[in-house]
């Protein structure tokens, strides 16, 4: 067990600290929360200021260390999030990346790591959530081209993406055929004829996602990634990918939150409530072991060789919990400010709800945990 | 190119959790656990038996006969090197850290391994025979005293201790009354050599942390009790591990487990004193919840003194009051927000 | 020969419960929440396009166009005789008790009814106009103003409120800052009549026990919600409810309501504080938790804007701030023991 | 909604407390608690005074109100609880007054009443807890006998009793007969030849309940009550009754033990922390809230006329967490007293851990709200 860096790391870790200090000043103002073009120039443009520093690759770095690192001070710094950038540098890209033909990967890397091209994910569908592998948005093949028709629903940045990472079947369910056979993965052009995107409202207010209907969308056939009726082994790639580290920056987040927190509890007194006290207390050591167990599952991820595995249920079961429970002590140490939409703590507390629910609600990662971890039976 | 940052065992720590788990289970497997269980029972009988008999007094109350301290196994496990685990190998020891610490007392918590054992590896080095099983140190902490009859050396100020009939079968405990709630292995240091102030700390850093483990051990243990039963236990036409209740119940365990694990090893990696409490905290709650919750899982039969599900749970009450208790452990990690 | 202890709904009771459904939800349903809702909306997004385009000063921010209250309804539910429930008959009210009371504000907070109804009804026989609804009246609540702007009269201090862009779309709210937490309806009474020092002590309990009831509408109302779409939803192969996971969350949002329930119609009954403080404690509790597990219950679906889910939660939250906090309660419940 | 008494139930309750006030006092020393036959004589002849001044019945009465107010006074008093005659008086005896034939009534209920004889009961088995119709200890016709063999466990006063009320299965599990079939309600006299008794241990220390072992045991045709395979039906009258009125002793009880918790805190410092108070605060509140759920719950069944229903499974979830949260709290308020088995809270914090296992995990309570209280679809 060992928990020091590396000199080289060292080295990294110094380089990037300069380097974000140098960088970070000369940014623009970010863009208001609706401003979707504004968004994604912004969060393009420090994709490409990273890749021209030779930090674009960051995210598929044969060093996990180095991601951690990387997501540890860029959070630490205040710089910008992945954003726009999230479905290609950190889902469709790794899936490609594993899963995609030569020329695949030199047509759709490259301008994912430049910040030239955003992606979104259509994944989800209003009647296959917890259980995705139901999906229903159906292809045909037609010539060279799938025929696509459905709908998908939880699809960040639609609005402004040039691809999709989709899920389809192309094979109805049947007895030869469960569910989880018979899903093929594509990437479709946003620009294809047939798309209709429409902002979905969150109950935070903000329009965040957005449901994408598709009405016989015409996608190539080149554009498949792994084989027809197989996008459900390649989709894991990405989810478990997902589940890995995508919550590094979000821990370091939250400790630096119940910093904040404790700073305002001292100010406004409420420091004396021994209750509210302890509670933080408390909080600080479960986000210090969070922080702990990302480094635990990073570094059985890379001796393993592979994703991280189930160890990503573990974290995420713990981490939802932990972060809803750090914006329920956040309102009481506010009070009455805690109903002040105009304090960030409130919206981010609202955000907070879907914690326990987006990419596989707490009841589904008890189940996985339960039957893939601790090989209980099946459960009914 | 010298290795990144890997927060994962090494072999050789693999190889030496595994060895220090075959020695336990081979010197205090099941058999012997339920031996020593049974034995400690017909002394409490033996008590109750005497204290019917006579007037209610101190001296009776004192003159309890306690759960008798293996001492064949202490010696077995000095001569395993448990003790001296972390003693330079100049002086004898083996010469290893904190971790492979850690890893040691995991295991003793797993097998409820009885005997004032975090007393005594602390003293390794410092006490002679500690080191070597031949001598048994306990020490006084937060008014409580484990073992204080069967001890040769006692770390504290254990003036005035009263024998409490111990809710733990296989811990006989002393409470100090009103005294200063001294933390452990610190303070006052009496039948034993004076350290530095800053020794002090890490001693009762060190005592909290390798208590932690023990419940990291415990609570690892009873997760895998729960899973095995439900494996079993049928009703219903089948196991009772395919309800829904049950599996949650298991994962939230297995959580619960694995957030003290990563955070005893990493304190024990960082030896830094916040971690410890935290650690501590985090231990303690997985231990007593889990417990709890295998005996919840195991319905009935966990409630039978023929379970072990209680000796769990039992000693997990005891080590929690033992260190870092919650609310210290909370306004540390709080005072340093 | 006498009736024995009858702690249940009269036939009376159970009829003026089913009126008062029959005419919130005739005059608030649901298409209508939903467009107090985006109406409330439309108005929060024009105060945003305002404060882009000025310069941020405190006039413009208490100039932000609140939700409006709808006047209609107000007077519709004083002619049903929803604010002088307790009004005596001579008085010209309908003279019944706070056991009735509590009922019609279970309602209230079950269609989720906008509006300082529980000051209101506080001040009816106090305030003239309040029993008719013509006169809305709002009070200062633990450094709280529910509805300033558009209540006709303010009970309490509210000099120097400072308007706050509310979390609940249906609820505008105004701080009083640093003023002291005057417990609701209570110490300084301005632009209404006075009353007796008891009458305040009274008055406070009475307002958190219809607040309570307004939590205790709304938990049921979660509770009827999770079942139903556990009921609808389909997931892997059939309706989600069949699961236990889903299951137990709902059977322990039933636990949450049915205790909060006769904890609010028991501190109707004997009108006694403390009953009130715990059944506040309870109730909050209650509404709170069954909106957060109603809104895992829907998943995703539950997280949208359309979903009814979150004005509940949204609601609960604005709700257990006013009246008794809880660790009010629970500090005043602990000094009775 | 009313909850102030009637004249004749105020002169109950008064009339109650004197009897207790002048009788309480004379009673002879309590006997140890492995002291089984002196247990049996002490409940027994405590069944014998309650029975000559009048009280024999109050189970029994007909006024649910009555029953509240015994229950709460003979709590208050500190009077012996019903102890020996449990089964007698809450389980067996209900199920014969309501299932029995006259003669079974006139056979069993008077020395019931009396405290002549002592029942106990047969239900559970090692492989049947919770799916308690799973049972399998055999019962066959030979003449005017059933030959009954198998075992029962988790039987209180075995060691004592003169009668078991015993389940067993009389047609065996298949197709045409599922588990809930087949069972048949018989009263066993533990003086037959066949019958041993071995007391199983609990965590606690103590040998509350018994392993009964049966071999070939004779038992009387006449003896059962209900029809041969009607048993599962003739059992849930009894256990309907056991979750209704059986813990009214016990929320009086633990709203006792809160006072002197409190007392003991204010006594002892740790009144002064504040995370400790609060928490007695909020106990106190769901402990007053119980009381008032179960007033609720036998008003509710006099209104319907007959047992507690499912308002029973609700107050059982709640008041078994909240009875072990009592004794968490009480181990903060005794620090390192809560590790000694001299004080009386240590082992009842003990027992106490058979709350949310005992008649119905509240795994099974949950099932039972969620289908039958809330309808949702069956389990699985």
């Amino acid at each position: 067990m060992d928990l020091t860096y590396t000199e080289e790391e060292e080295a990294f870790r110094e380089g990037l600290r300069a380097w974000l200090a140098d960088v970070l000043p000369k940014l623009p103002a970010k863009p208001a929360p609706d401003d979707w073009p504004g968004r994604r120039a912004y969060d393009t443009a420090w994709q490409r200021t990273l890749y021209d520093a030779g930090y674009g690759e960051v995210h598929w770095d044969a060093s996990p260390t180095r991601r951690l690192i990387f997501l540890e001070e860029t959070e630490k710094a205040g710089a910008p999030y992945v954003g726009a950038n999230f479905v290609g540098l950190l889902h469709a890209g790794p899936t490609i990346a594993s899963e995609g033909t030569p020329e695949q990967r030199a047509r759709w890397l490259p301008p994912v790591l430049r910040g030239d091209e955003v992606w979104c994910q259509g994944f989800s569908e209003p009647d296959a959530g917890s259980d995705l592998a139901a999906l229903r948005t159906r292809a045909w093949r037609d010539g060279d081209d799938y025929v696509v028709s459905g709908s998908k629903i939880w699809t960040s940045h639609a609005e402004v993406a040039d691809w999709c990472e989709l899920l389809v079947r192309t094979t109805p369910v049947s007895e030869d055929a469960p569910k989880h056979r018979g899903i093929t993965w594509l990437a479709m052009p946003m620009d294809a004829a047939g798309i209709t995107v429409r902002p979905l409202r969150t109950l935070a207010g903000s329009a965040e996602f957005a449901e994408v209907f598709l009405d016989e969308v015409r996608v190539p056939v080149g554009n498949r990634v792994g084989d027809e009726n197989d996008g459900w082994r390649v989709t894991m790639v990405t989810l478990s990918f997902e589940r890995g580290t995508a919550f590094v920056g979000e821990v370091v987040a939250c400790r630096r939150l119940l910093g904040e927190l404790a700073r305002e509890a001292r100010a406004n007194g409420c420091w004396d409530d021994a209750v509210l006290r302890r509670r933080l207390g408390r909080l600080s050591a479960e986000f210090a072991a969070l922080w702990r167990l990302t480094q635990w599952n990073v570094s059985e991820a890379r001796r393993t060789g592979g994703v991280p595995g189930t160890g990503g249920s573990v974290f995420k079961l713990r981490y939802s919990h932990a972060r809803q429970e750090l914006y329920d002590a956040a309102a009481e140490v506010l009070g009455p400010g805690a109903l002040d939409l105009d304090r960030a703590w409130t919206l981010e507390r609202l955000s907070s709800l879907s914690y326990t629910i987006a990419a596989g609600t707490s009841q589904i990662q008890r189940n996985i945990v339960a039957e893939r971890v601790l090989g209980l039976p099946k459960g009914r | 190119m010298s290795a990144p940052v890997d927060f994962q065992l090494t072999d050789d720590q693999t190889v030496l959790k595994r060895g220090i788990r075959d020695v336990l289970e081979g010197r205090f497997g099941r058999d012997a656990l339920r031996a020593a269980v049974d034995a400690a029972d017909a002394a409490d009988a033996a008590d109750a038996a005497d204290a019917a008999g006579s007037v209610d007094n101190d001296a009776a109350v004192d003159a309890r006969r306690a759960p008798r301290l293996d001492r064949e196994l202490w010696r077995a496990l000095g001569d395993a090197g448990f003790f001296s685990l972390c003693v330079p190998e100049g002086a004898g020891g083996v010469g290893l850290g904190l971790p492979e610490a850690v890893l040691a007392f995991e295991e003793a918590g797993r097998v409820l391994l009885p005997g004032p054992a975090v007393a005594t590896f602390l003293a390794a080095g410092e006490v002679a025979g500690a080191a070597s099983g031949e001598v048994v140190v306990t020490a006084v902490d937060g008014g409580l005293v484990p073992w204080l009859a069967e001890a040769d050396v006692v770390r504290g100020d254990a003036a005035g201790a009263v024998a409490v009939r111990s809710v733990d079968p296989l811990t006989p405990l002393h409470r100090v009354p009103d005294g200063p709630q001294a933390p452990t292995g610190a303070a006052h240091v009496s039948r034993a050599t004076h350290a530095s102030r800053a020794s002090h700390v890490s001693h009762a850093s060190h005592a909290s942390l390798l208590v932690a483990a023990e419940q990291l051990g415990s609570a690892t243990r009873t997760c895998e009790a729960a899973v095995q039963y439900a494996q079993d236990r049928e009703q219903f036409g089948g196991p009772v591990g395919r309800f829904q209740a049950v599996q949650h119940l298991c994962a939230d365990m297995l959580v619960r487990a694995e957030l003290a694990r990563v955070a005893v090893y990493a304190a024990a990696v960082t030896q830094d004193p916040l971690e410890a409490a935290g650690a501590k905290l985090l231990a303690d709650d997985a231990a007593v919840r889990n417990a709890r919750d295998c005996l919840q899982a195991h319905g009935g039969m966990g409630f039978t003194w023929e379970s072990d599900v209680h000796l769990h749970l039992k000693r997990a009450w005891v080590r929690a009051g033992l260190g870092h208790t919650a609310a210290r452990a909370e306004e540390e990690l709080a005072a340093a927000l």
